[in-house]
């Protein structure tokens, strides 16, 4: 993995947003890693840490304050075609149906959707669970549905790099596992690099190469940590003892700082 | 009980109506209001009838005409105007001011020059009627435009679609709202407008009827006019509602769907 | 040969001529085909003519000899219609106005951009009142009526031609009607021409000719005949009230055919009378009397 | 480069208007345009400076006074009304179609009433003024009430606030960008419906100056007050744009902030 | 607690929505349960079966197709003064500031924020962990930030009867346990009867005295469980092994039926 150059490379990336009331925020500092390509990377992290805004920073909706975000070794000046982006929100459109959020990806950037893109996005919406809903509005959706909504899109054009911010955190356990488990299978069936920011310690060990576990405002990493656990993983890995061990590792990494809160 | 309100909803409007012509006739009873200031319904609908239908044909269209050919004018330059000046702000702020320069404008003052450089027949009348409909659909589908919200904006950026998709299929739709209340309002403006036009310049149509019947005083048969041309607002009004239910539901709020 | 006349205000009687002529097949005898449009005003009017929008129109001489002294205006009246000023007070019997006069701390409503209004306080003055006596109200001409009727004001500033429009008002409101014509108080001067553009007198005079000699005609016919002038008009605008219009042809044939037009024959200009007219505009604008001399303002080479 | 365009975008609307004002200077001068069809810029300035100060500050002071108390008066019933709308079905159904017919009356038609039951003085031109400024403030403000998001008026309905704080809390704070839209709108119409009634009765402001410049002909003085007419509807356009921003900067777009 | 009359009462509740196409959406039926004064429960269930609705029916902000709902023996046919309510969405509104947001019920319900209601906001938002943020925008707030601030506002009131809907999904681990026990402290502090749904099944173990498992679409009650853990739990009782075996019956009862899936 070594050998591939890195698709994503953070250069002391730093930050800092205005306030309405014209005071700065200083959101992420010294951020400095290189992801690899098809490398599966977690992010945790508290709360208002930045990890959003990692993702917007990579995404290239955003630009740092300082330093250098490259994909591909290109300077990040502007989102770029390979990138697929689950938000924090669903972010869906209301005046489509759920079918036509799906395919709303190659609707917008190629002016139209061929029968295959329908076919495709019928797929992703039975992968998701949610093949009886393609016809309905998005205003009849609970909010886990909607938000599998907007994983199935940005599945849709089955990006070379896959941007996902909390995809899970409106799921039940049940649901959770299954998409976790879809995803790894998509990821190694059709292999592609992926930043995937939860907030579940176990789902960022089931699932990734390597976790960044970033600390509190203003974010920076704290440690990168590697995910020795054979592939593919099922839910016996759950049960591994290593497992429950490195969960706590992470816990206790997470946990530690704040004494004073 | 639930039947009596659904029966009221369905005829309120009628009612209510029915109510303001009563109370306008007891009026002009009452009080003798004389038909020159006032006339009152009946006299109206009698001095309607006294006019050759082939007359009020030749008014009607000659007024829809206009009216039509000057909102679809609107619509068609408003709309693409609205998008370039919420795509660009150095666009916005050089043309704003002089849109707000155009619409202040009084008609009146300037209908010589358009009645001269556009010659006889309806140019010069769809040209201000044009100019009197089109700012507010200018200022509302901008406004919509420039209100999207960040996060619909930022899925199209991160799509890398292109500032024309992301108008038309983002701002836009979410513009709709602001769009058919601005297209409701110039609807009564386009007929508005129609009339002042008449005023300034026509041999036909309805605003030319008012204003000659008013010359001689009739002023029932003024009023006869005036209720076709209110009818015709209301019409277009309510086409305007109609196509946003059939076409754009969803812009709709939900009670209204 | 195509002609297009512009009216100076919105069809009614007074305006019969053009219509009785189309319609009595004067003017296309005369091999001219006259289509007729409907000006706003007299400045209207002498806006379209420089502009070549129109060829021939009708309208008050005072606003011509006031455009052409003001912005050199390319046009030139040809033709007099009316030899008295056609301004006047509408009142009622009960109002106690008996002569001009009268109408000192009277209340007296006028259309707000009526050409009368810069002349009024003149020919107040002329009549001893002080103009600021009289409380003057500027409103919508369609308004006037209703006012007087309703005994809002006391009297009314209108053309004489007007006056038939107000028989309906008055008699809802059982008043009876008195016009005071101001050419009676001293207000002399040519009013109502007939106008043309530089252009057309240059480039085709020989039309214009045959338009004004087909014209005359037809103003004398009309005369002669005032019922079928009001059906002419009907024809072509039937959305008029025959009777009134024929009312209104009639209360303005005096303005035609009275002892001036009698003295210098119709249609023509006295220079006398014309520089009286052009005194009263000098005046009421504040120009100097020699800012205009109104004789460039006239071409008589048309008339016979 | 940054400063060129920060340069540029400061000073865009100036060049702006000062370039149309060249071409325009340049092309009474190249065509001959007769002044008496449109004035060239420096005749109209000429004409402005013509006219006594004195004067002008009366006109000026009549139309700003009746244009304001039109559109205070349009505002403080439009808001109310709308609200009612938006409260309302029935109502709404009622009400909507008398306000197109007030709307689409041409108020020449119906000026005479105005002018007898009103009398003379700024009553009937505030009324005026009124008429035709306050529709456009009462459709974009009922559609910005009802586009409300449903979740919002469920947080105020969980509250159990009553319809009033409904309204005043989420609803009327969601529809300001409609709002700002339409008082933006209305700031011209007010101008344009104080002009409107000073043709119809009047015998001092900006309307009656230019109609009656007009009528004797005095092109360049008409256009002068034209002028200054366009200028007050530009300040109260700003003036709006400045109150949105100072008070309610939120409901504009980020990028206006 | 059985001596109690039951708080909130659902009566054979059945939901039927009409969908925008006009065909019905079965969400939920045959609800039939009793929640006891200042009782904690949790709700469980997949994505989509039914708990927000089940919540909204509570709430009185919609009225079921069939049966009742009642709260203290009362029919609720509108909404009820003494419920605070978290949304699933934080429905924040933006023209306010962070803490004219919390102090949001009071003046909207009473007309007037008094100088103590600020106080307590900023309290509040102290303990949410945003005292910093009092005076920001809603828009400069992270997503889990956003969420905190609705948990704030709704603990504003100290209603009788607290309404949760996945109220901590957006928080990272740490986070979400020191809210959870803060939520503890204050139901202890402050007896309520308190409805939470969530999809973490440690989380629902750790604060609740019931559990009510939801079975999917249509949703209906599948199992109510008794938490035995005595109070006041702490971390010490997650290590429990009554607890881990409790915390697999509810997940083998959640993951169970959809076998077909
Ligand atoms: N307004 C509505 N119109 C139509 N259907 C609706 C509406 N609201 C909810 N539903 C349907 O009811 C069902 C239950 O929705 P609900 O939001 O209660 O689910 P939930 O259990 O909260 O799910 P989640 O965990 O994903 O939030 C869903 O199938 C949804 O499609
Ligand atoms: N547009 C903005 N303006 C000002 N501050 C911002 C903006 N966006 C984010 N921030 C600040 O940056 C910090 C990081 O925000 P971010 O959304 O990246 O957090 P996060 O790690 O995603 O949190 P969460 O897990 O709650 O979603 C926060 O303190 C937030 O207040
Ligand atoms: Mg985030
Ligand atoms: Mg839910």
């Amino acid at each position: 993995m070594a050998a591939n150059p890195p698709v994503i490379r953070f250069r002391d990336v730093e930050q800092i947003f205005t306030g309405n009331d014209g005071r700065p925020i200083h959101a992420l500092t010294g951020l400095d890693f290189e992801i690899s390509r098809h490398e599966f990377v977690s992010v945790l992290g508290p709360s208002g840490c930045g990890k959003s805004t990692l993702l917007r920073l990579v995404s290239g909706l955003i630009h740092p304050s300082a330093g250098a975000v490259e994909i591909y070794g290109m300077e990040v000046t502007e989102p770029r075609d390979e990138i697929g982006i689950v938000f924090q929100k669903p972010t869906l459109l209301p005046w489509f149906n759920v079918q036509n959020n799906v395919t709303f990806p190659m609707r917008h950037k190629y002016g139209r959707v061929h029968k295959e893109d329908n076919e495709r996005a019928l797929e992703l919406l039975d992968l998701v669970g949610l093949a009886d809903f393609a016809q309905k509005r998005i205003d009849e959706l609970s909010g886990g549905m909607q938000q599998r909504v907007a994983i199935a899109r940005a599945l849709l054009l089955d990006p070379d790099i896959l941007l996902m911010d909390e995809p899970f955190s409106a799921l039940d356990a049940l649901t959770r596992d299954e998409m976790s488990f879809e995803l790894l299978r998509i990821w190694s069936e059709r292999p592609k690099t992926v930043l995937f920011i939860t907030h579940s310690i176990p789902e960022a060990l089931l699932l990734s190469d390597r976790i960044i576990v970033m600390s509190e405002r203003p974010g920076t990493v704290r440690e990168i940590i590697d995910v020795p656990f054979a592939r593919p993983r099922t839910m016996q890995t759950l049960s591994d003892p290593a497992f429950t061990e490195l969960a706590n590792h992470i816990r206790g990494e997470l946990f530690s700082k704040p004494a004073a809160a | 009980m639930k039947n009596i309100i659904r029966l009221l909803d369905r005829f309120a409007p009628v009612m209510a109506v029915v109510c303001v012509l009563g109370i306008w006739q007891a009026a002009t009873w009452l009080f003798a209001i004389p038909s020159f200031l006032l006339p009152s319904p009946t006299s109206i609908v009698a001095a309607g009838f006294g006019v050759d239908p082939s007359v009020w044909i030749g008014h009607i269209w000659a007024t829809l005409r206009v009216a039509v050919m000057g909102y679809a004018l609107a619509i068609a330059i408003a709309i693409p105007l609205a998008i370039s000046l919420s795509m660009s702000r150095l666009l916005s702020r050089t043309l704003y001011p002089m849109l707000v320069v155009i619409q202040s404008t009084p008609i009146v003052a300037v209908a010589p020059i358009i009645v001269v450089t556009l010659g006889a027949g309806d140019m010069p009348k769809v040209v201000i009627t044009f100019l009197i409909t089109f700012f507010p659909i200018v200022v509302s589908t901008t406004t919509g435009l420039l209100a999207t919200p960040e996060e619909l904006i930022e899925l199209s950026r991160s799509l890398r679609a292109g500032r024309t998709r992301e108008i038309f299929h983002i701002r836009l739709p979410y513009a709709l709202p602001f769009l058919f209340s601005a297209l409701k309002i110039s609807t009564t403006l386009a007929v508005i407008g129609t009339v002042v036009a008449e005023f300034v310049a026509a041999e036909k149509g309805l605003g030319f009827f008012i204003a000659f019947s008013t010359s001689f005083f009739k002023i029932p048969q003024a009023f006869s006019g005036l209720v076709i041309l209110v009818l015709l607002s209301l019409t277009l009004f309510r086409l305007v509602g109609f196509v946003q239910k059939r076409f754009a539901p969803w812009s709709l709020p939900k009670s209204e769907r | 040969d195509p002609v297009t006349f512009m009216i100076d205000w919105l069809p009614a009687g007074d305006k019969a001529p053009i219509y009785y002529g189309v319609q009595k097949g004067i003017f296309s005898d005369a091999g001219l085909d006259v289509t007729i449009a409907v000006g706003r005003g007299s400045s209207d009017v002498v806006t379209k003519l420089s502009t070549g929008a129109a060829d021939v129109g009708s309208g008050g001489l005072s606003a011509l000899l006031q455009a052409v002294a003001t912005e050199k205006a390319p046009a030139k009246a040809v033709m007099t219609l009316y030899t008295k000023q056609p301004d006047a007070i509408f009142t009622t019997t009960d109002s106690g106005i008996e002569k001009l006069a009268d109408v000192a701390g009277k209340k007296v409503a006028t259309a707000t951009f009526s050409s009368s209004n810069v002349v009024w306080p003149l020919v107040l003055e002329a009549n001893g009142v002080d103009p600021s006596s009289v409380q003057l109200i500027k409103v919508d001409p369609g308004a006037l009526a209703p006012m007087l009727a309703t005994g809002q004001v006391d009297a009314t500033i209108n053309w004489m031609t007007v006056a038939p429009a107000f028989a309906g008002p008055m008699k809802e409101a059982n008043k009876t009607f008195k016009a005071l014509p101001w050419s009676e108080y001293g207000f002399d001067g040519y009013g109502l021409s007939i106008f043309t553009s530089d252009n057309m007198i240059s480039e085709r005079p020989e039309v214009l000719k045959r338009f004004l000699v087909a014209y005359k005609t037809a103003t004398e016919m009309a005369i002669k005949d005032p019922e079928g002038a009001a059906a002419a008009v009907k024809v072509m605008v039937p959305e008029i009230d025959e009777a009134t219009a024929a009312e209104q042809w009639k209360a303005s044939i005096p303005l035609m055919v009275n002892d001036v037009s009698k003295k210098d024959g119709i249609g023509a200009f006295e220079p006398e009378l014309l520089k009286a007219t052009w005194s009263w505009v000098a005046k009421s604008q504040g120009l100097a009397a020699d800012a205009l001399d109104p004789e460039s303002a006239v071409n008589r080479s048309f008339l016979k």
